[in-house]
């Protein structure tokens, strides 16, 4: 039993919070707001070649064969400067789809390039209804000569406006769980773009319109009507790659909370003295810790396998998800006015966490899958075995 | 108890109904003169400074007359008149403090909205604790000459004057030593910035005063008995207009009950999902609280008592309610809620009414995490009714052990973080 | 628009505090605990005698002909000092399934003399299931001869043990809807009492056992199959009187708080002068306040027979559950030990509230309610015209 | 990162669990004696005073192996061994602080429970505030004298010895001048009065000490210095085996599930119910964060890295996630929650195990209210937490004004209300 990170991981940690507090300053993060494609190309590609991309690729794909803790890790530092760009869409989404598909063709044309940041990736699965299974696909695809042909409108596909390739979820069959994952070209015809502009303006989502849009047999990755089991992979990892960026948001904002009631004075002295902030910075710290437990231990679940991995994740992202919204907000409330302003870099934070609070199923959603797995019997062995 | 509306209030809203339906404006009110004019309209049709004495160019309507005007008016999401604040603050403030040449001065132009008010109080370093303010006002000769640094000032971009709490005497003790002055905007010195929110929109500014030269004559009730002018001015802030806050919310909760009955979520409609039903519920019932609430202090005010510190529960009450709403909006419409641009429009915040502000889910959301900060943030309302409504003793703190005796007592409510 | 008591009212609610101050002490309310009674008929029938428990009761039956404004008045005071008695299970429950029968000859059978307090009477609805309408009614009224045949167990009957008479909800047809009230004496042979323990232990309630319990034609009370509406009548007053008792238990709980907080010293100083308890103490009284507000609109808008009368209700149940519960509880918070203590009167109201929680209607089941009212549209005239 | 249990863990809790199979009781202990023979049954089966040192009586077991005894026997429902705060509470203090000849007297009657110890702490006027405590202990020649009243002393009426913290220099500041001594409850002089709580149970009682004598060898550690020891034993019962209570709480949690399986409401299963659903999983998910967050505390344990003040973090998380569940608990159980006798038995709190004490899921509900005050009230928690981890300065109070500069330090998180 060892809930510490190891030397390498905490070596992990600091290479990449060092690169972040370097090249993802608050200047950086307000200027992507404004930029059409969102992030920083050169930054991404230094990734890569820092081996941050691979982490959870397999090495004979070109990655580092670690998991979901590597991931996390990473990705609470990008929490804690609000990083924009395309990783999870990429190396966390896509990645996850393609490997959970078992499309070993597909592992190897597209996990290399992920891996280098050659290649960005984004995965498509909302259209109008809002739901994590294969129950909210309505786009099919319909067989056309060797390939397919795919029309409708896939909504609040991230980084998609400069994705390389987005791994689409289709009908392809006439069961609610028959979709397929589909490779497609952002340049492919009848492709067409809508961009989005959401409360986190540094996350870049978009509608994708598809026309006709026509495909070439080889875009389907994985078995057809196979692609259930690989969205449930990427609802998981997505689910808990959002947790460890919301715990870098909660963090980032209890630090800069508690630094600021220890100089900002009122009626002559910090306010941290006065218990109305205290006491709420002592919850925030019970709730930041507490999703720090929550978000690794489901990553390490899902990277070991074990039984309660999927229990985990829910209990993770349910968690977490309320938990950072507690901090973020009541950071507003403990910095009054000026947590209020576009200049402090509290709302960037705030914002993250609030992008991500629905996505790969909000409280509601995951509190009942939380209930599914208990009844199921799916819990971690020895406390739970009466 | 009664709680039927008389059928005086009846046939007043009627009019107001009658007024709002042939007056509305069908078109967003883009230009300043545009909005002077829907503001005029407004006033002369009866319904600005209604609370106001007649002799100052108002109606001095019942309390519920009024109510029922900030009713309607939210109702059908009819754009905001000009001058809120000043008609609001700055004006009784004026008529019960101020001298009758700056009542003669300064009133009408108010009402009518051909002089804009801002209030400049808050300052960087003197925001829940406005007593340490530090921007000077020293007299010279017949001038005061100001200088220093406010914050948070709404509208002062558009503002012609401003009504100032500046300190005239450094010596005395804190709460002591500030003074209540009318600032002409337009003066040299005086520069304001904007301020950007959260929300990305700016509705607020920074106003800088250097060496700002005001007429003594500005100068509204003794020198240094600002602070209880202040008060008086923030009590005014605190008491206000709640039935408008409710047809608000309710604009808000029927539209998301719209689209709630359009959106697929996890295999059916929203609306139809048990656990987004008790949500909606609860802020239903939330909101019918504040009515009640409105209500039970309209009732008092008709009767002529004045709210007291006690009227902080419904600023507290709303603004943390609208926070956990807002909330809930989001949690009901996932991602739809925080689209900014290109929301499809089934699924979009619109009041269904073409003149109004429309904005978005998502603006609403940010702007609830003001309204537990701004105008006394919900800490300073529980001091307030810990101390002032429940006698509660006071907290110690470093100000009120190195401050005069006398002053611990005017200190009051306005302690906490 | 007045929002504020009469006159008549502030004497009513002096009348009820002085007697129940005096009579109604807290050694009283300890000694009914172990009073298999549970409470002093004396102090009842006194009750009649100062028309406290006729205040609802038309004035051609011996009553006052006022409202559930007037009882919720006096129910308020009750809660603030956990008065235990049938008062709610015969003026309230009773009489009001009684009135909306519509039944005259019950009416004038029963009435007046629960308006003197000669006759107490109980109401009983729940069997295994819980619920607020005919669906959880499973006991069957078997026609046999001229009158009916009941047998099943009734629950939870409030002062059921020592009830002259219990207004029984029983089912006479088919549909789940087709239910009847029966008034049946508590000495008919066949119907045994259970008494039960609760945690509110002034709270008795008790098991009915109905061992084909034969009763006479005229035990029907109102028309065959209607007792629906006569339920549903009962609900929404059962629901306001337990709110006007919780509110009362609400603010005696803040009272003594507040009392409390001013005078017990830790650290030297008033626990009071802490921002914890004083912000605690403050968002009690703003509960306090609302649940006020809450209360007595839909006492009124029961009695002015208001378009939104059952949305008022629906609001008030789930918002003064809540409010209570929270007051009550955090008044043992702020007491420390000694909140916790037997000795200390809190835990008399901390029960009451909890016991009136889930009645006639828990705050899940009035949420639901306040929703199908809405969207039905019966709502307040002026402010939701749109 | 690695949350499997070793191997070696496994073959422990294997080996619990198999003795727990073999000696369970069946039938529920009545008498202390009963009680006594299981509680040496358990001692000698190597499960009772684990951590301590061999020299001690104990067996030095690693925190996983206490951790997982803990967990066993709360998932069956064990009945409690005797003496728990003597073991592990006022055992440690001695090996910590007491003298040689102390050690050797009391701590083997304290581990085989021949000798039932108690804590003499809290007074009337000393709960959060501890240091204000006033019993007096006087050095008369070679003896105490000890006059004074203690109040919430756990298991009073059946102990042997307590430990007690009396002032002993009352001129000295408040932190000073206060010991810590071990005292004979079967004294003359000492006076055990049960206290009932809200719940009608009496765990608890007042202890009255009237000129009782203690021979000045029972002093333990310096004269004067007792403060310090007190921080120690407070942070012993803050920091504690989480694991247990996570079982304790699965344990009602899965008899709730049973329950809410059979129970209807609103014409189906309560199990069924889409919005009791919600509460389930939350509840669940509450306690595995509660179990993720001990196995981080035992992880570092088992490295030697003693828990500091961030404990407070799991007392005040659980005590606060009780008080919730049990909330929840009655929300979905309606009135069956709340019946004390007479429930039926489909919806009645049973653990399953006919040796436990099943109580009834009201007294659950009833003793949740005291888990946020006990041990260091939630408020003092986040003082805790705030001052000595996070590091946000002090609050001005009047007892650290007047006080011995020397004692700011010391006061440290004991602050609130």
């Amino acid at each position: 039993m060892d809930f510490e990170f190891s030397q390498d991981q905490m070596a992990l940690r600091e290479l990449a919070r060092e690169l972040l507090t370097e090249r993802c300053t608050s200047a950086h993060v307000r200027a992507m707001m404004e930029d059409p494609a969102g992030y920083d190309p050169a930054l991404y590609r230094q990734m890569g070649d820092m081996s941050l991309l691979g982490l959870a690729i397999p090495e004979q794909y070109g990655g580092s064969g670690l998991g979901m803790v590597e991931q996390a890790i990473v990705l609470e530092e990008m929490g804690r400067v609000a990083y924009p760009g395309p990783f999870v869409a990429g190396v966390v989404l896509a990645a996850t789809g393609i490997q959970a598909s078992g499309d070993e063709a597909a592992m190897a044309r597209y996990l290399p390039c992920l891996a280098t940041g050659e290649l960005t990736m984004s995965f498509a699965l909302l259209e109008d209804a809002i739901g994590w299974g294969p129950e909210v696909v309505a786009m099919r695809a319909v067989p056309a000569g060797d390939g397919f042909v795919l029309s409708g409108t896939k909504r609040f596909v991230p980084f998609g406006a400069t994705a390389d390739v987005i791994l689409v979820v289709a009908s392809t069959g006439d069961g609610p769980g028959d979709v397929s994952l589909f490779a497609v070209p952002r340049e492919t015809p009848g492709l067409t773009v809508e961009p989005y502009g959401m409360f986190d303006l540094n996350a870049k989502t978009c509608a994708l319109h598809f026309d006709a849009v026509r495909l070439p047999g080889d875009a389907l990755i994985g078995d057809l009507n196979g692609g259930a089991a690989a969205l449930d992979a990427v609802v998981q990892r997505g689910a808990v790659a959002a947790c460890a960026e919301m715990l870098g948001c909660a963090r980032k904002s209890l630090e800069m909370s508690v630094a600021y009631a220890k100089v900002r004075k009122q009626f002559g002295q910090p306010i941290g003295s006065f218990q109305a902030i205290k006491h709420k910075c002592a919850e925030m710290l019970e709730a930041t810790e507490n999703a720090h437990s929550a978000t690794y231990y489901a990553a390490w679940a899902l990277d070991a396998g074990a039984p309660d991995a999927r229990l985990a994740v829910s209990v993770a992202k349910s968690f977490v998800n309320e938990a950072a919204r507690k901090v973020c907000g009541e950071a507003i409330q403990v910095h009054g006015g000026i947590g209020f302003t576009w200049e402090y870099d509290l709302h960037l934070y705030f914002k993250r966490a609030k992008h991500l609070e629905p996505l790969w199923g909000d409280t509601a959603w995951h509190r009942e899958r939380v209930l599914e797995e208990v009844l199921a019997g799916r819990v971690a062995g020895a406390a739970a075995g009466r | 108890m009664d709680l039927y509306y008389t059928r005086e209030d009846e046939e007043f809203r009627a009019r107001v109904r009658a007024w709002l339906e042939a007056n509305l404006p069908r078109e967003k009110l883009e230009t300043l003169e545009q909005q002077r004019a829907w503001h005029r309209a407004v006033y002369e049709a009866g319904f600005i400074g209604m609370g106001w004495p007649v002799e100052y160019g108002g109606r001095a309507a019942r309390p519920m007359e009024q109510a029922i005007v900030g009713e309607e008016f939210a109702r059908v999401n009819a754009p905001p008149t000009l001058n809120g604040l000043g008609i609001a603050i700055v004006g009784p403030t004026l008529i019960h403090h101020g001298t009758e040449a700056q009542k003669r001065r300064f009133l009408k132009p108010m009402l009518t909205a051909d002089e804009i008010w801002c209030q400049l109080y808050s300052e960087p370093n003197a925001g829940s604790d406005l007593a340490s303010l530090r921007t000077r006002a020293e007299l010279v000769g017949d001038h005061f000459v100001i200088n220093g640094q406010k914050v948070w000032t709404s509208g002062a971009h558009r503002a012609d004057w401003g009504l100032m709490l500046a300190r005239t005497d450094p010596d005395a003790p804190k709460h002591l030593g500030i003074s209540c002055i009318l600032v002409d905007m337009h003066a040299p010195g005086v520069e304001v910035r904007p301020l950007r929110q959260l929300s990305g929109s700016n509705e607020f500014s920074e106003v800088f005063f250097t060496d700002v030269r005001v007429p003594a004559e500005h100068l509204v009730g003794e020198l240094n008995a600002g602070w209880q002018i202040a008060q008086t001015t923030l009590s005014y802030e605190r008491g206000g207009n709640t039935l408008s806050r409710v047809s608000r919310q309710l604009a808000l909760f029927h539209r998301l009950l719209q689209v709630a009955s359009r959106l697929e979520r996890d295999g059916r409609r929203a609306i139809d999902d048990p656990v987004v039903r008790q949500k909606l519920g609860q802020m239903y019932t939330e909101i019918e609280v504040l009515r009640y609430g409105s209500l039970r202090i309209l009732s008092r005010l008709e009767k002529g008592i004045r709210p007291g510190p006690e009227s902080s529960i419904t600023k507290l009450y709303y603004s943390e309610m609208d926070k956990r709403h807002q909330e809930l909006v989001l949690e009901i419409l996932g991602p739809y809620g925080q689209l900014i641009e290109g929301a499809p429009s089934a699924y979009a915040l619109q009041d269904g009414v073409a003149y109004g502000e429309p904005g978005s889910w998502a603006y609403g959301f940010a702007y609830s995490r003001a309204g537990t900060i701004y105008a006394g943030s919900s800490e300073i309302q529980k001091n307030i009714l810990g101390e002032r409504v429940l006698g509660l003793p006071k907290e110690l703190r470093a100000d009120r052990m190195q401050a005069h005796p006398a002053t611990q007592a005017q200190a009051g409510g306005e302690g906490g973080a």
